[in-house]
């Protein structure tokens, strides 16, 4: 009958860009978390506004409204980004938003007293945080990260509405070609679980690797 | 002749088209190479402009002239026909694919709906059509209320509302809707072609506003295909009728009301 | 004569609505240790932290070693207040440990001593490890360099944090209530480093405690806090044998009577 | 393309028919979540095996994949099945299906941090088990979790727009068939990320105040 | 001659690999007051959450007014597991006092004392508010009857739980070092209330305490527990003047030691 084999070939290649902007989006995402996290507990009022601007509105704008933007008027406004680009622009950024409240809350979680050891032993405040306060904050961050990670790899599928072939997307080309809806559906709800399941692992893994220094294993 | 925009798709070697997935106009096969009428002849006139491929991105109707103009795409090949709204959003070259309007129904029309008109007048009746595609204006100018134009993301929904019984009629063109009703080999379904109170659609490949020399330049070569009977090689085995697209000009569809 | 290291002048600090310093004067002579003592909410630890500019005074004048802390002269000479580097500089003078040990629990007990020698004086990882190793020794702690501080007992929490404390070889060292967060069989081991400190080096050392005997002991001047203000300073024996003002004598009756030694 | 006031107020009717049916969505779809929620937390505590694992295996499938997919099955696969839904109750199902998961989370939390000697309380006191949890369990649970449950209500306020894309006629919807019919899509698309800013700044001062007001229990 | 309410025989008890409670049998009469004491972690808590049914027993056999507990018969007359509606009308015989109180925050103390007899014996509202001011006019809680239990001290909120075990009338009580938790000067109002408890009702009490005092005064009869078996039982006056075993000894001796009154 239908020759599945060439279908399920287009949803691995699918697959494959899921994975692309997951990765690109995560990436995006993490670094503008910290700039931004960090930004809302500067100690300069323009850069925590700036932050806090950022972190209000790509959280308060919803996801599917900043793709729509970034790929269909960004570059009416002179901004050339390929498709790729806009989605992992809008991913990244929106997710980056959540992420940057996730820093603050952590940094913010370590005790006042650990600041105050640091100024005792006269650290700057770039050193304080680099080698005290966020060793410690990032194994509180992680958990919340694994949740923020698997948000962004379920919110690509929402860039196949603005054309990038992703594996929703590709599912979408197989049912216009096959006229069948369950079997390419099905197939990319496993395979995003795999994808999430995978994430998960990878993070409680790191989790544990991380936490082991401050239980005192080491010896 | 001064065209930098072709000068520049020849310099990077493809030209990015935008596409909608609906055989026979346009379709994406099992190994994602595209095909269809349209980006067949596009690929054939790129070619000898000296741009030796082109690029294809599938989109929705509506977001194909936004897309032209957020410069996403060099050109849209999909059977976007010509309308005078559209003539004035972009650049059409002279008609490629011509194609009738036609109705997907429940087989033996339970509606009695054969004319947009018809929809219109039905109090209940609800018709599916691609998002700013050319047969949600005709529903919505026949005066169906905005609430009974249902826009479908793409054929294959719409073909499953009408057998879901979501709407009534599923409306593309003649091609489209056989090739559809070809696929779901469904006993339930009836098509009714032509649609009477829709007149008869060209399209034609469609270029940004300002990109007018490069489409001038793909005119000659679209003539010069039409000259020599290749045009009719490519686009027949679609079913699609060279002589139609022949006997009429982008003037006269721009100006049709 | 020597000039005083700790030149406080008419300090005051207020939180909200709370006057906690009120216009306090006091001097610390290069050498010396002081024991502040004074009943809860006094103060001590506001002065303390204070020198240590975790909190920023009001008003007043505060110079440590001839040196203006929360001010410094701008070219015309005229004071202005400091900037986070005039701080830094003078933060090498000093330095604290906490009631609560605030050791870096991600960090090794050597890690935790060598930190910020290697960041802020930039001392190459050998010599931060050497010299780590010969404080750790000296708190008796040396054993345990490699664990981490969570495998360790309140009081050998603490005389890391002394260690550590020790290791910017600061002049002044402030300790605020170092023990009273131990189990009773612990607070003598960390007493007894702390005896020892005071004995062999000349750091002049400020102690915040509520351990009369020890600050008896450990003390060359006593001060008495009572909300915000000095009310009475004296040698030890003086303090605690005689008391002239009546709230220095109820103070010591209600501590004696809750079993503290004196 | 530059902004056109004009135009703006010409399709403002036409928006807001949208954003009576998104809050029309949300509403629905956070009273289902809320019962979901509720149901998937309770059977996830069921000593039996077999209802705890497969409820639980459950959920974490529906957390690990893409709402829009999940919209896409139950839209166009479960009628293949006999089960056919009108667009806007798929949405609602769906978006509370999802979201329900993420709310059995916080109840589970919420229940968590009702002490053990409450359950022991009402044992001694003899309720039943249905008494215990209606009357001891519950109304303790409850409180602390709203501003939780609050949160994920403008969550998923702000992924209606994935409705449009079955069919449901919402603000995205609307947006984006203006934009089809008449080609601008700067001034649909920026009035629907203004409108989801708007709402979202005043959320977040509707949960600063439920914060203020349920997040602390007294014990 | 009556025969005993409470009927213990050789029940077992592990958590994991801890055994807590080892073959142990005991009887109780009705009307009987009895203190269980004994050191810590020696199973007396353990006894009452099985009597409550909040721990399952491993082995043995619990009789309560004639009837089996943790088992009942089947048509044939075997003995089966007991399913939870045989648990909940046994409960019925039995009331608790916790050492937290653990009374429903959410609900005034009126409420708390009302609650279960409106749901489990379908007391109309107005009957079970008029017990409950009665029950709570006798703990001295009646004018805080609308009160949130967050309001109260520590010794009334004991107090208001003991008026809601009592709303279900059990025919037995137990107590599990009620007064354990509260301060020093709060003990006494709950001592009190429990001995005209005491005096006045014919209730059997089964009570775990550290207050030799109390359980001197209160008890028919006293039980030393120690790892889960009882060494020496018999009258206070025996118990507490003349032990006879070795442990029970050294126990009060210890007790004394840290000051409890005897
Ligand atoms: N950050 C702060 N914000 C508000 N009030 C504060 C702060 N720090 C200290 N206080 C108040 O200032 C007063 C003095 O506090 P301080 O800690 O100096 O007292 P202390 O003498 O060290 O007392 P103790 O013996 O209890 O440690 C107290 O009333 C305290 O509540
Ligand atoms: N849920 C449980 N899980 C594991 N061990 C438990 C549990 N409950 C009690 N134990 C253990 O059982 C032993 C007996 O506990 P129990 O509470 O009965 O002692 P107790 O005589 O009441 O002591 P105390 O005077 O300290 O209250 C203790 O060693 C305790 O740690
Ligand atoms: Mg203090
Ligand atoms: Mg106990």
């Amino acid at each position: 009958m239908i020759d599945w084999s060439g279908y399920i070939g287009l949803i691995l290649q699918g697959a494959l860009v899921t994975i692309q902007l997951t990765i690109m989006g995560c990436a995006l995402a993490l670094a503008m978390a910290f700039i931004a996290g960090l930004g809302r507990l500067s100690h300069l009022a323009p850069v925590r506004w700036l932050a806090t601007a950022y972190i209000e509105f790509f959280r308060g704008t919803s996801i599917f409204v900043q793709l729509f933007w970034a790929y269909f008027v960004l570059p009416i406004m002179g901004f050339d980004l390929s498709s790729l680009q806009a989605g992992v622009l809008a991913l990244g950024l929106n997710v980056g938003a959540y992420g940057a409240e996730v820093v603050r809350g952590a940094v913010q979680s370590i005790g006042r007293e650990q600041f105050e050891a640091c100024v005792a032993l006269n650290l700057s405040r770039f050193q304080t945080m680099r080698h005290v306060i966020l060793p410690q904050a990032l194994i509180v961050m992680l958990p919340t990260f694994c949740n923020n990670a698997i948000e962004l790899l379920k919110a690509t599928a929402i860039v196949s509405l603005i054309s990038l072939s992703d594996m929703t997307f590709q599912a979408q080309v197989v049912r216009a070609q096959t006229g069948n809806t369950l079997v390419p559906f099905t197939t990319i709800l496993i395979l995003y679980f795999m994808m999430a399941m995978t994430i998960s692992t990878a993070m409680r893994w790191l989790e544990r690797r991380l936490a082991r220094g401050l239980d005192g294993v080491r010896s | 002749q001064d065209n930098p925009k072709l000068e520049q798709l020849k310099e990077q070697g493809f030209a990015r088209i935008a596409i909608a997935n609906e055989p026979p106009f346009t379709a994406v096969a099992a190994d994602g190479k595209v095909s269809g009428a349209a980006p067949d002849v596009a690929r054939v006139i790129f070619e000898r402009l000296g741009v030796p491929e082109v690029v294809a991105s599938i989109s929705e109707y509506g977001a194909m002239i936004p897309g032209l103009q957020a410069r996403r795409h060099d050109a849209v090949t999909a059977g976007l026909f010509m309308r005078p709204e559209r003539c004035a959003a972009v650049a059409y070259s002279e008609p490629v694919l011509c194609d009738a309007e036609a109705f997907l129904v429940k087989a033996g029309n339970p509606k009695g709906l054969n004319t947009f008109a018809d929809i219109a007048a039905h109090a209940d009746a609800t018709i599916g059509a691609p998002g700013g595609g050319t047969e949600e204006r005709l529903a919505l100018e026949a005066g169906v209320p905005r609430d009974r134009v249902v826009v479908v993301p793409d054929g294959q929904s719409g073909l499953r509302m009408v057998q879901d019984g979501r709407i009534d009629v599923y409306s593309l063109p003649v091609l489209s809707i056989s090739d559809l009703v070809r696929l779901a080999n469904d006993d339930s379904l009836e098509m009714i072609a032509p649609v009477s109170d829709a007149p008869v659609y060209c399209d034609g490949a469609a270029f940004r506003k300002g990109d007018e020399a490069l489409r001038d330049a793909f005119d000659v070569e679209l003539a010069k295909l039409k000259e020599s009977g290749e045009f009719a090689q490519i686009i027949e085995p679609y079913g699609f009728s060279a002589a139609a697209a022949m006997s009429t000009s982008r003037e006269q569809l721009c100006a049709q009301e | 004569m020597a000039s005083p290291i700790i030149k406080i002048d008419a300090i005051s600090k207020s939180f909200g609505a709370l006057k906690v310093l009120d216009d306090l004067s006091m001097q610390v002579m290069p050498g010396e240790k002081l024991a502040l003592i004074g009943p809860s909410g006094s103060g001590k630890t506001t002065i303390l932290r204070i020198l240590m500019t975790l909190e920023r005074i009001d008003g007043g004048h505060i110079e440590i070693d001839g040196e203006q802390l929360y001010h410094m002269q701008k070219n015309g000479g005229e004071l202005v207040p400091a900037d986070e580097r005039h701080l830094a500089r003078m933060r090498r003078k000093i330095g604290m440990v906490f009631q609560l040990f605030n050791l870096f629990p991600h960090k090794s007990v050597l890690d935790n001593v060598t930190l910020a020698p290697m960041l802020t004086q930039k001392m190459p990882r050998e010599a931060a490890e050497k010299r780590a190793m010969e404080l750790l020794d000296m708190v008796g702690m040396a054993d345990k360099a490699k664990n981490m501080p969570s495998q360790l007992s309140g009081g050998q929490k603490q005389r890391v944090a002394i260690a550590r404390a020790l290791a910017l070889s600061p002049r002044i060292m402030l300790f605020d209530e170092v023990t009273s967060a131990l189990d009773p069989e612990l607070v003598e081991e960390v007493l007894n480093v702390m005896r020892r400190l005071a004995e062999e080096t000349d750091m002049t050392m400020l102690l915040v405690t509520h351990e009369m005997g020890f600050a008896h002991d450990f003390a060359d001047r006593v001060l008495f806090f009572d909300r915000g203000r000095i009310v009475e300073e004296g040698a030890p024996d003086d303090i605690f044998r005689n008391p002239k003002q009546e709230r220095t004598q109820s103070f010591l009756r209600k501590i004696i009577a809750a079993g503290h030694r004196v | 393309m530059e902004w056109d006031w004009e135009f703006v107020w010409s399709i403002m009717p036409t928006m807001i028919e949208g954003v009576k049916i998104t809050i029309l969505a949300t509403i629905l779809g956070s009273l289902v979540a809320a019962v979901v929620g509720l149901v998937i937390a309770l059977l996830r505590r069921s000593p039996n095996w077999f209802i705890s694992r497969p409820v639980g295996l459950f959920a974490e499938f529906i957390r690990g994949t893409p709402l829009l997919v999940q919209l896409y099955f139950l839209f166009y696969v479960l009628p293949g099945a006999g089960i056919l839904l009108s667009p806007l109750v798929a949405g609602v199902i769906g978006l509370g299906l999802h979201y329900g998961t993420y709310t059995a989370e916080v109840y589970r939390g919420g229940i968590d941090n009702v002490p053990r000697g409450q359950w022991e309380a009402a044992k001694a006191c003899n309720l039943n088990p249905t008494q215990t949890w209606l009357h001891v369990i519950l109304p303790q649970a409850i409180p602390p979790m709203i501003p939780a449950l609050a949160n994920y209500f403008i969550a998923m306020f702000k992924e209606t727009p994935l409705l449009s894309a079955i069919t449901v006629l919402e603000l995205m919807n609307q947006a984006r068939s203006i934009a089809n019919t008449n080609y601008r899509y700067i001034e649909p698309m920026t009035m629907v990320g203004v409108f989801f800013l708007v709402i979202s700044i005043i959320s977040v001062f509707g949960l600063r105040w439920l914060e203020r007001r349920y997040g602390r229990v007294e014990r």
